[in-house]
């Protein structure tokens, strides 16, 4: 299963939602303002890291992180993908979820 | 593989239709069909052709007009949500049309694939 | 290709609150249109989108529909599967007798199980 | 007192057109003087005359005119805004103007408070 | 200084950040699904009394509570106003802040 | 009434992160416009708006304008009152170093003491 969260986690509850409800072997896709949350030094991070531990694959949108300067602090075990990348994260999972 | 895409904001206020577009033309690139994509919600306002973003800036409407005509993209929009906004046939951009939200649980069915991108 | 008898599991995912924004209203229009399709519906009901199902609800004074009813008119339709999340509840001071329709309460990791079983999921 | 207020959402998707106009009638129930709203960012979105909501449903437009039309309310669209969006002469609603940001300052600066009303 | 909070803390940040700038003496008024913070069994309860602890004056809007179902649980030391009430306060109050 | 004398004090208050919403840049827009009327203007940032000032944003790969050298430009309307929140930069794992302009780092107090001084406060 593919989830996608597209906010900031210093802004709303989604990061946190998503990661309540994602099981081993799924993929979490950060794309937008999301991005944010898988970046060094980010509050955040200790969640993100709590879900890798536990098995969920992490993924990052890297244009996102580009326009907003992040691309250089991306978190250890978050792994950066294209728009290509997207795509084939949305064909490679059975379903996806988007937690708006 | 078939893909739906469903578009729940208007252009420029938030990324989502950005971010759904450039979503479709990946998908496209890459072999997959990108039949139909719904607007609902504040998306319906991705269809007015009355914008006229600053020059140096993206023009959101021209682009998802371009990628029906040159793919052959269904670009519905939800009657319902659009006559709450204001978005009907006198100011719909080229390529989009206007019907029910039952296209939208269609495409659900028919596609593989839903991605939705909203706020 | 035929696809007339095709019914997938859909789950329509409701995480915000109602009246502050359209998104309750207007997905609540998607899951009545989705009845005439034959597929197999569910609802689920987590974060804020709890306080959707809050009984006594009164827009009068922000002159807006009411639109609450509509959930207990769901069963009309044959949709009879709405699942609440229970920490959701609890984070909120809510029970389910402060619903107005009767819901299967499911705690986080079941309701992660449910939706790992869907074919299709729009969250509102 | 002289209020000036600020609506940064489209009509319907988020509620904060309604809280202003209910705070701009209370306002003028209570003796002070509205002297001006100005939409902004999807606040634009509030200006098309080409919305028709249900029946049973609030018109959002149609209320900021009567607003402007019985209290004189001075009701300004941002056209830097507007344009990025499709609100131009063709489609905005009576009692609604279309003006620069230059409006949103100068009402800053003369009103006794100004309320912003956003997402 | 009147703070208005719009959004629900289950939600978004802006509650939080709002009480983390709100002096003793200040207003805050909270409206739309921000006054889901004010009801009682609420996990913002917590914040919210705190800021009433500090000397922060807690405002409800009560149309909006009624709407919302929860008129009758507001929590101990919130004021409920209505929309004249809402007006009093942005006049009573020298300075006017949104939190968006 | 002769308002031409006015001189108000202005905060506009950034909390919001660029490009996954437009408020950053037509916030900046009204910034922009405040330089002609004589006022004393001031631009906070705190939250997600802190990142409006990251260093390096590159937005070709969303297809979008870059933004933010205007911030390099407030100097020359005479905008020159940045403030940033340090509790903000530090729960982004951000400081000074990554800004691309020169700011006031103030704490949250400091933030709401100036606040607290201020005629008019907009937001985005």
């Amino acid at each position: 299963m593919l989830h996608i969260v597209n906010k900031s986690p210093g802004e709303r509850s989604t990061l946190a939602s998503c990661l309540a409800h994602a099981r081993p072997g799924h993929c979490v896709l950060l794309i937008e303002d999301a991005v944010y949350a898988a970046t060094k030094g980010h509050a955040a991070g200790a969640q993100v890291a709590k879900a890798l531990g536990g098995g969920v694959k992490v993924y990052v949108l890297t244009p996102d992180l580009e326009a907003r300067a992040r691309a250089g602090a991306v978190a250890e075990g978050v792994v950066q993908v294209d728009y290509r990348g997207f795509v084939d994260l949305v064909t490679q999972n059975p379903r996806v979820q988007s937690w708006l | 593989m078939k893909i739906g895409v469903m578009v729940n904001e208007g252009p420029y206020q938030h990324q989502s239709s950005d971010s759904a577009y450039l979503f479709c033309k990946a998908a496209i690139e890459s072999g997959h069909q990108i039949e139909r994509v719904f607007f609902y919600h504040d998306g319906v306002n991705n269809a007015t052709k009355l914008t006229e973003p600053p020059q140096d800036d993206r023009n959101v409407v021209a682009r998802w007009t371009k990628l029906a005509e040159e793919h052959g993209v269904d670009l519905v929009v939800c009657v319902a949500a659009a006559l709450r906004r204001g978005i009907v046939e006198q100011n719909l951009a080229q390529g989009f049309r206007i019907s029910g939200l039952g296209q939208l649980v269609e495409s659900a069915i028919q596609s593989d694939r839903l991605v939705v991108f909203g706020d | 290709m035929d696809e007339a008898g095709t019914v997938k599991k859909f789950l329509f995912v409701n995480r915000k609150a109602p009246y502050g924004s359209v998104y309750a209203l207007e997905g609540l229009e998607v899951v009545l249109i989705s009845a005439a399709f034959d597929q197999d519906v569910g609802l689920a009901f987590l974060d804020d989108g709890v306080y959707q199902l809050a009984k006594g609800q009164n827009p009068k004074g922000i002159e807006t529909k009411n639109f609450s009813p509509t959930y207990r008119a769901l069963e009309g339709y044959d949709i009879e599967k709405l699942y609440v999340e229970r920490e959701s509840l609890e984070a909120r001071g809510l029970t389910e007798g402060d619903l107005l329709v009767d819901v299967q309460v499911l705690g986080a990791a079941e309701m992660a199980a449910l939706m790992d079983e869907m074919d299709v999921m729009i969250s509102f």
